[in-house]
Formats: C-alpha cells, structure tokens, sequence
C-alpha cells in the first residue's frame, strides 16, 4: 500500500501535467498556432501542419531516460531526426521538387532568371546583420539563409553549419514563406508605380522537349562546376527534373514526386516541430532569428523588384518589376501574389505564368547561395 | 562583439560580396547559355530533318500496302482481340495481350492469337512488341 | 582434385540440408501454417503472410560468419530489424493507422470509450500471471501488453523492455490476433445472456469535421500529457489522423496510409518472423509465453464485457454488452466479431459501426498502458 | 522466485492497480472531453454563423450581377475552355489549364484565354487562382 | 579589400571548373553517353539514367573536406551508398522483382530451367578468367557475377566480397545488360542453324492459382537450404512473389512493385553511378573488368544456347536453342531478343513467352551461383 | 601471379566445377519439384472435389429461395442504395455504405439501411461483410 501511494505519487510528478510551465505551453499554443493557420487559412498546409503537431509533440514535458524527447539519442525522434541533422531530408525534397517542377517558362524567357539571382541580395544582407548583432560566422550564415525562402535549403546549411539553431530557423523560414502573402504586397506597392505595375509580359516561346532534357543536364554541371557545395541540393533538384522531364524513367519520377516527397516531407517536419522543444528554443537568440528573418523576406522582395527596374533602364521591351517579387523561391506562393498584385491594377494582366521563371530560378539561386555561404564557413 | 566592428572582423564584406557575385554569375551563365541551348537544337533539327527527308522519300513508296481483309472464322476473333488491345495500348507484349484474351475467357485464345499472327492482323513493330497491323479491317 | 573434394564436402556440410534438425524443420512447420492461415483462411493475412515467411527465412540453417542470419551483427536481416529493435517501425505504422481511422463513432459516442479501457485488464492480470510464472519484471510487462491485442505496440514496449522477447511475444501476439474469431465467441457466450445480446443500439448522431479534426489535437494532448510514454506511438496515431481528417494535407495523409504503412508492414513482418530463429524461440520460456498471451486475450474480452454489465447498471440507454469485447483492440477484427455474435441472436442487429468505438479507444488504452508499464519498468 | 511471492516482491499489485487505474483515467479524461467538445463547437458556430448573417446581408445585393453573353466569335472557344475546365476541377490555376489547351491543340489558346479573361468568363478567386463566371452562358 | 581578393582567388580554386581534368572530363561524358543511351536509344533506361545522372555528380570534382563527394564519410551520398555497401538495396529490389514476376510459364515448362543454370557458366568461367588475369580471388569473384547479368546480384556480391570494384563491376554489368540487343545476335546466330532458329515450341500448358502460390514457397525452402548464402537475394525476391500471388496481401505487394522498387532504383543508381569517381575508377583494373565482362556475357549466351543443343540430343520434342541464350537474367531484354532473332527466321514464331522460362530461372541461378561464390571466399 | 598458375594456386578448377554443379543442383531440384508439384496437386484437388460434391448435394436445394418482392416505399431507397452498392463491390462493410449513403445525401439513411436489413435485401456473407440477396429484384 505504501509502495502503491509512492508509485503514485512518482507517476504524478512525472506526467506532463505536473511539468508543464509557461514555457512549453507558449509552444503549444504556438504549435496551435501553425497547425490553425495551415487548416483554416490554408498557407503552406503541407509545412505547417506537420511542423505544427510536430511542435506539440517536442513540447509534451517528459522526464529524462526513457528516449522520449528529440534531443536523448536513443528516442524514435532522434532516429528519425537524423535525417535532419546529416542533412538527408533536403536533398530528398529537391529530388521530388525537380520531379515536379516544369521549367519551362524559366526557359521561354532565361532573361527572368536574373531575377532570382537578385532576390539572394536577402541571404548576405541578412548574414550581415545577423554578424552585427552578434551572431558568430556560422550561425549568421545560417540565419541569412532564411532570405532564400527555401525551407529544405535552409535546414540542409544550418544542419552543416549551427544544429543548435536548426529549430528556430526552420520554424522563421516556414513562417514567412507562410506569410508570404502578407508581408510581400506592401513592399511591392511601396517600390513600383502603378504604371510600373500595368506592364504586360509577352507570350513566351514553346519550349521543345529536346530543350527541357538537355536542361537538367546542362543546369547541373554548369551551376555544380561553379559551386560544387551546392551539389548534394542542386544534383537531386536537376536530376528529379531530368527523371521527369525524359519519360521513359516516369516511373522513377512518380516515386520521387510522390511516395518519397511526401514520406521525407512527413518526417522532415515532425521532426523539426520536435526541435523546437522549449528550453532549446525560447531563448534570445530565437527572438533575433525571428527579427532578422523578417528583415531576410523583406530585403530579398525589395531587391528583386529594384534590380528589375534597374533591368528596366537597359531593356526595349520591359518587365513588370513585379516579379521581381517572385525571385524569392517561396514557390508557388510568392508567384501567386506577384499575380495577385498585378491583378489588382489591371484584371486582365496575368502574370503568373511569367512569374513562375524568377520563381523557380530562385531556388537554383538560393542552392548556390548556401553552397557558397557553406563553402566560406567550413575553411 | 557587435556592430560593424563584428563584420569587418569577420570579414563579413568581402564574403557578402563574393557571395552574391557568385550567385549572378551562376545564374547569368546558365541564362545565357539556356538562350544558345534552342538555337543550337534547332540547328541540328534542320540538319536532322533534312537527311531525314532524303531517306524517307524512297521509304515512302515502300510502306504503301494494300489493305488485307481477315477471312471470315478469324473476324471474329480479330474483334475481341482487337477490343483487348485497346487496354493494352497501342504497342503491346504479346503474352500480355494472351493473359488478358485467357482471363476474359476468350474461346481458343492461343490458336486465335497465332491465326493472327499468321493473317498479319497482329504485326511486329521491330522492338519485341506487337502492334495491329493498320491496314486490316475487321 | 582433392581441393575439389574437400570443398564439395565442406560446402555439404554447410548446406541447410546438412544442418537442419527438428527444432528448424518445426519453425518451417510453423511458418508454413502461417502461411496458410493467411491465404486459405484469411486470418490478418498482412501480418500472417509476411511474418510466416519472415519465420522460413530465419528458419534456414545458416552457417555463421557471412551474416546471413538476423543476430549477426552485418546481415541485411540485422540492419532492417533495427527498425524494430530501435522502436522505429511501430510509430510508422501508427501514423499510418492514424491516417486509416476513422474516429467518428467514437466522437459520437464517448462512453463507449471506456469498455477500451476496461478491455487493458488484460494487460496488467497477465503481467502479475507472467511475474508469478518467475519472469522479471520487465519480461513480466513485454508479455503483459500481449493483452493489448496490438501488434505495433506489443512489438514497441518489447524493443525497449525485454528485446530478447520479440520473437515469441510479437508471434504470440499477431497469433491471438489473428484467431479472435475463434478465441472470443465462447467467452462472449458465456459471459452475456441471450437478452442483453439483444440489446440494440442507438443510431449514434453525427460528427461534425471540425470535431474531427480537433479530436487528434485534444486527445493528443489529454493522453500525452498523461502518460508522457505513450508520446512515440500516440503521437504518430494522432499525427496521422489529422493528415487524415484535415483534408489540406491531403496528399501526406496518403502517403501515410499507403506507401509509409505498407513499406514497413512488410519490413517488420518479415523480420519479427526471422526473429524467431529455432535456437533462441524454441525455449521454455516461448511456451509459458503463449499460454499467458492465451489467458491475456481471454480476460481482455472477459473484462470488456463485465464492465459493459456493470456501466448498465447505471445507465438509462443499455449498452449492448458485446460491445465490451470489442475493447481489446486488434482492429478490425474483434469489432467484426461482435457483430457477428450479435447477428447471430438476431439478424437485424447491426453492431458493427457500435462496436468500432471500443475498438478504436482500445488502441488508444493499450498505447497509454504500454506508456505506463514503460515508464515504471525503467526507474 | 515465482508465485505470489514474486509479485509482491516486485510490487506487482501497486504496478497493476496504479497501471489500471492512469489507463481508466486517460480514457475517461478523453471521452469527457469529447463530451463537451461538440457542445462549444456548437456554441461557437452559432455566434459565427450570426456575426456572419450580420456581414453578408449587404454583400449579397451587390453578388447579383446580370447574366453575361460572350460575342459569338469566343462562344466557340469558350465552350471549349470549360470542357478542358471540367478536368482541373472547379477552381483552377490559368497556367494548368493553359496547358491543357495546348496539349488538346486548341485554336490560338493563348488569346482565346485572354479573351475570356478579358470578358470576365473566367474570373479570379481571390486567391491567385481562377474560376468560370457563373453568370456567364455558352 | 585584401581578404575580398583572396576569397575570391580561393573560391576559384575551388570550383569545379579549375579542378577538372581530363579525367573528370572522361567520367562526365561517359554519364552522358549512359543518359544518351537510356534517353535516346531507351535501353534499360530506369537504370542507364540514374547511373549515368550519378557518373555526373560523382565526378564533378569537388573539394575535400565539406562531405561532398561519395568518399567523405559525411556527405549525403556517402549515407545513401551505405545501402549499396551494407548490401541492403539489392535484396529490396529482389523484393520488387519477385512482386512483379510472373514464373507461370516457366512453372509450365520446368525442364527449360535449366537453360538457366546452364547460362551460369559464364559467371564461372569468367572467375577463371579473372584469376588468370592477376585478380584476387574475392575480385575475380565479384568480377565473374557480371556473367550474371543482374545488376543486383552483382552490387550485392560485390559489396560484400570486393568493394571497390562496385563502381566498376556494377556499370560494367548494366552496360553490358543495356548492350544485350547488341551482344548476343550475332552469337546467337554463329552458334545455330537456320533449321534449329526454326522450331517452334509448343503452347505452355495452364498452371493453376495454387501451384504459383506454392512455388515461392518450395523454391525458397529448395534453394535456400541447399545454397543458404543466396537467402537475402532469393528469400526476398520468392517473397515478393509470394505476397504478388497470394493475392490477399495485394496491398504489400503494390508496395513492393511500385514505392519500395522504385524508391531503391533510384538510390541505388545514383549512388552506383557517384561510386564512379574518376580517380578510383579510372584504374587499369576497369579495363581488365570490362574486358572480362564482355567476354562473361558472351560465355554465357554462348553456354546457353549449346547447352539447349545438347538437351536436343535426348528430347523428343526439341527446343528452339535460342531460348538459351534467354539463360542469361537481363529480364526481359534477352527475352526480347530471343523473340527477334526467332522473328528473323520465321514471323509466326512467337518465342517470348517461352523465353521468360530460362530468362526467370537465370535470376535463380545467378543468385545461387552468388551465394556460392560468396561462401567459398569468405572462408 | 597470373595465368594458369593463378588459377591454380587459388584453386580456382575446384570452385569452378564445384561452383557450377551446385547451380545446376539447385535449379534441376526445382525443376524436378515443380514437374511433380502440379501433379500433387492434381491429386488433392480430385480428392477435394469428390468430398466437396458430397457435402455440396444437399445444401444446394437449401439455398434455393423463392425471390423477394419488397414494399413499394422501401424499393426507391434499395434502388440507391444498390447504386451506391456498384461503387464498394459485391461485398462490402455496411459502415462504408452508409457513409456513402450520407455523403450522397439520401434521405434517412440511417433507418433505410436498418429497413433493407430487415428485409433481407442486404445479408451478411459470414464474415462480418455485407451483400446484396441476389433474390430481391428492385
Ligand atoms: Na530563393
Ligand atoms: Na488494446
Ligand atoms: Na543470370
């Protein structure tokens, strides 16, 4: 009887209940938070809500010594986590990305591409501010990354260059590509006139198949001979497409845009949910992550749409430097609202289509971004 | 350490710069060579499609068969197969196109199928797989 | 030609033929009746039919060294059993599962939930049967969650407590699972009286999709809180369920329920049936541990169906007592015994949908008790 | 060590009972959750359904806009764009059904979709997608 | 502006443009040449274009040190290889194979099988070979399965027995595999009369459900007890066909068939393709190993197609010789070419079906004749 | 070493012969088995069918019942149901059909499924599944 009340008792104070304190409920609210915008607003539903529940279930209070919590090393999400931490996942996510991606407007108008080259402008700029406030080398290469907009890209480099800070980033990169649709239009208004904002884009060329095979083949070795440390991203995302654009491997292709897409995607953001447990995460540091990033979407937005005015003064025919508010990779999504702005002015302006190539040309930019960032930080 | 003081100390500038530089010139080199790839394609299609056209022609005047009409105890079976076939797709493997005529109870499926093939109702199309031969009706 | 001799004799000496002895031809004896119980009699065949070949293929007589065998330490069959060694695959499935199951009879009627409960008597009866037996503690508490009538959790609780054990008790399990048609309708017989099988129920009223997908958030965290143990499996199971219900994630629900499931099914099918390799299944202890999984499963059912008796004591609207032996998991099965037990007395009596609310909150009791023994067992 | 004594020297009755009794406790936590749960959901919709009365009264006078003809010369290929629609389901993207028209080799699909955009056929979502206009007939 | 210049002539230094050789250059146009040859030309091209993609990105010549290339112990590729290495992808493959064979017509006509065992000799005749030429036995080994023309088998012989021959020995084995169209008519028709290319075969008799339920069931027990070390390859693959003929598992076996089969297809070329890296590939032993390659497939077409002569010595109704040369694996496509070149000969002699006998019973074989070699080497 | 000296010192003749003789064992094992297992086979299946005729006899008159008419005002509900019934196959769980029956709207679902249960229009097969009795015309 008496072993019973003790027993008892033990089990009480090890429940969740009895542990929970304001931080891990902050978390589980924010956890809430993720999974009701995924749902009910529908931003990123495929990120947010795994990541979300991801971060109810690394925020569950446990007691030590069972492997319960992400960061014991012999708990199911520390094996699962390290897909993560060796920086599987990502490269994984870019093969099913390539499977899916149709670059064809990209190859209509290669000109657009430049767009997404100029959208990086948020990844260093960001890094030096991160450096400013103290960040060390790393860690600030790691918070830059969140200008890329590119959730898989930015786990991979800070799983390389700042673990720690793999939670925080993670969830600032998914919120803002998540928030996408709110944070970008202001700055597009602000930057462009309305006349700016009417321009109308020409038909593109059809692009033949020849062209779309050769493509993931001359893609990969010209950006991978420049930045080899973009090679374990940009060689999945080029080989995806190659998978899917040659027709006789469609098998492959399907696998890589569904069964593995989807299992990687499920484990990548649970875990990374997970990483967000507590007392890892509510600490300073994330506060500046998540200040910088904000300040990451707005650079990134701000400076495509200026170097498209800048492309402007050289070029006859001239580009809605709307999207320049698509280099930000964030695909679909930043396309989206490019459209969406532009549809405001003039409802018969479709964009979309046009926007699609600095979309998707900033993902190939913001992969050699982390490449370079990591290849500086690791001499 | 914070500020500008952090940058420089870390040499902050010069990576920020470098960096970028390298992701436009990534970008710029595979623009630039993107806009050469479909001129450079089209140019061998001409070429292509030029010793193609001096090939073809004799070719042509090969392929003209004239139609071929089924005697009248394989029409039948012509039919349901050819109704199989259109599961199968245009090209087919032949046992494929046996186990489906075996599964939907076909009568004789294996001596209709070699009828067939001896009629040319079914012929090769040089790469192990079978197709209907287009000139028969049935 | 001498060399040539020797090693056609050595080689003799190596071949299965060579070494087989009783103990192996029993287990290819028992495999095979697997087999077949899966395909002619169709009893679970996803589970029977990979674990039964799982049992021919650690039933080969194996010479050492190579690693072909499941407890040499570089066989393929070692590298994928870590799946279940390291607590891997259970969770998957869950997540699976939870992307299978629909909640909604339960939601409707959650008093039903506690013949779930009530059916966990098995659970702890046959742990204080397996302690009086001499096993230890731990062992005591692997053969204990047999009673939970569920396969990934029995397998999970055994990885971490007693890792020798899988073999007989993962087997034990699927076993009973799979003869649940046969092992309770006598028990249910003899427990109820022809009127109470009579007992009809209510339509239950219908859910709402906002409940739905609320549910998998609440319970999670209801159970989670709770018992912090139950956090690997329950946590996927909820996980999965709100792919499932929150229709956004629509494509990752899919990939759960499909690729993800299926591709472990097979892998931990296969290697629990090598596991039991006749030298280390063929014990004393492997007997003692069938004849406790055949009492778990008896008073798991008996204990549903009793405490169904004692809830219509106190309640207006009787419960059909059937219904409590649906609370001992192994979903679908024991709710399709039900029903047919009830069919039988009266051919108009639809039990089924009734029954699928014990059966459900069953998966969820045994989860919460294998947490519980878990976490006692390892102070 | 076995029987009864072993139990107790392991603690097994406290372990049972205390196992038991959190198994129970977690179920009954749930169920009476859920309980309650559809009754605040409840409560909660009825006072967005109200609020929500209150807002779309206005909003509905200004939906009712007069049926649209579409010119004879885009009835045509109308027609053919909401056939093509039927397969990208309700609401669509422009360039997924762009894309089908080319592969169906409509006539000049990208003008004749500017035209239906231009004669509000096809009409924005509002959220970067694209539906039919109900009001238009073809 | 110092350090600005140095990290530039640095990252120069470091790209893939100032570190290539000629014989990265060698290695790149060999993976395009693959990609050609898969894409254009449409041999096996689910394996020519992952292999020849991988060829790329193994030998983009990269820096030492971020874990890049396939060599580090901490790159990306490295991780996914360790499936090649630890021999685990070749058996999930068996799994699809057996999943998506069907043995009927070789059930039908069992004697045909021994085509199959007879076209191993070039397995083992190229061991010799290879012994003569200087090799070690365990590479002379891993050398003469090319002889087996399957892939799988000889990245999972290798592996263990020899591996750093993979890169070598497994595209060695899928060129040649790609190559057979082009390799064996002109032996086929060397070794046979016009009169022998003429016979027919008679039509296979019907097999019933249940005996292709039990074949994977007895072949697995047969050929695993008599050559244990083929287990991992022929328990999966009788497995696979198990749960593809038992129908009641249909939902594991579209598993294996589809996500499992192609997920590992697309890994494992990759990898084998990476493993390629220009300076341990390009060795004077790849050339020995290419030499003895061709010379192992010619022995075996050539084995098969006398031993099938050989069997017309005592048999009434004489076989068609051609279908030996189906001995060789290389499903289907020595089939198809046994179809054609009977075709030549005679348009209404339709030799596919029959051909799957030898071509089926040659996976077998190769896989016994691999565990064979496997047992004898590693004493 | 190289050459036959190789071969030789590394006993390659013995692995060789050895090597190919066992693939051949094991592949004429197998294909001896196989010859035999169809025969084997054949064996119990006469077995099987004489017994199965003996039982079968009897309960053949058995199953022979009269065809069902139902009441007019459930017949309409049995129509749609039946419908539905296309889309989960012969046999089916009831649950799935009485989602469909919801999601399709039908009216009363509930009670019109428990009336054609009543009336036997739907039986179980033995196995916790459901059909339609194939003697109910609606
Ligand atoms: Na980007
Ligand atoms: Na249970
Ligand atoms: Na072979």
């Amino acid at each position: 009887m008496e072993h019973l009340l003790h027993l008892l008792s033990q089990f009480i104070a090890n429940t969740g209940y009895y542990m929970l304190d304001y931080r891990y409920l902050t978390m589980l609210c924010v956890g809430c938070i993720f999974i009701y915008l995924g749902i009910a607003k529908k931003y990123e539903p495929l990120l947010l809500v795994p990541i979300g529940f991801g971060i109810l279930m690394g925020n569950i209070p446990v007691f030590q010594g069972l492997g319960l919590a992400i960061y014991e090393d012999n708990s199911v999400l520390h094996y699962l986590y390290m897909g993560v931490t060796l920086g599987i996942y990502p490269p994984l996510i870019f093969l099913g990305i390539g499977a899916m991606t149709d670059f064809s407007t990209m190859l209509a108008r290669p000109l657009l591409m430049l767009l997404g080259a100029a959208a990086q402008m948020g990844i260093f700029l960001t890094f030096l501010g991160a450096l400013a406030l103290g960040f060390d080398p790393k860690e600030a290469a790691s918070i830059g990354i969140i200008g890329g907009a590119d959730g898989p890209t930015a786990i991979f480099l800070t799983a390389q260059l700042a673990p720690a800070l793999i939670g925080p980033i993670a969830v600032a990169a998914y919120s803002y590509m998540a928030l996408v649709p709110v944070i970008q239009p202001p700055i597009m208004k602000l930057l462009t006139t309305k006349k700016e904002r009417l321009i109308r884009m020409e038909e593109p060329r059809e692009v033949s198949k020849k062209e779309k095979i050769l493509f993931p083949i001359v893609g990969f070795l010209l950006c991978c001979l420049l930045a080899p440390a973009a090679l374990p991203l940009l060689g999945m995302l080029f080989f995806g497409n190659l998978l899917k654009e040659c027709v006789v491997a469609e098998r492959l292709a399907v696998a890589a845009r569904n069964a593995v897409i989807d299992t990687v995607t499920i484990l990548l953001g649970i875990t990374v949910g997970a990483s967000t447990q507590a007392d890892v995460f509510l600490t300073k540091e994330s506060v500046g992550i998540f200040a910088l990033g904000a300040v990451a979407f707005a650079v990134a937005t701000a400076s495509g749409l200026i170097f498209a005015k800048i492309m402007n003064l050289f070029l006859k025919n001239k580009i809605n430097p709307l999207l320049g508010a698509a280099g930000v990779s964030a695909v679909p999504d930043s396309a989206r609202v490019v459209q969406h702005v532009g549809h405001e002015e003039d409802p018969t302006n479709f964009l979309l289509m046009h926007a699609m190539a600095p979309n998707v040309s900033g993902v190939i930019g913001s992969a050699i971004g982390a490449g370079v960032l990591w290849s500086f930080m690791m001499r | 350490m914070t500020g500008l003081e952090a940058i420089e100390a870390h040499n902050g500038w010069s990576i920020a710069v470098v960096g970028i530089s390298i992701v436009f010139t990534g970008l710029v080199l595979l623009s630039a060579t993107i806009a050469q790839l479909h001129k450079i394609l089209a140019l061998f299609e001409k070429k292509d499609s030029f010793q193609e056209r001096l090939r073809q022609d004799p070719e042509r005047e090969k392929k003209e068969e004239p139609p071929i009409l089924l005697p009248a105890d394989i029409r039948e079976s012509a039919r349901h197969f050819r109704l199989l076939a259109t599961q199968t797709g245009d090209v087919f493997p032949l046992p494929k196109l046996l186990d489906y005529a075996v599964k939907r109870g076909l009568y004789r499926p294996h001596s209709a199928l070699n009828e067939l093939l001896r009629a040319k109702a079914i012929v090769p199309d040089g790469n192990g797989y079978y197709k209907w031969n287009k000139n028969v009706s049935c």
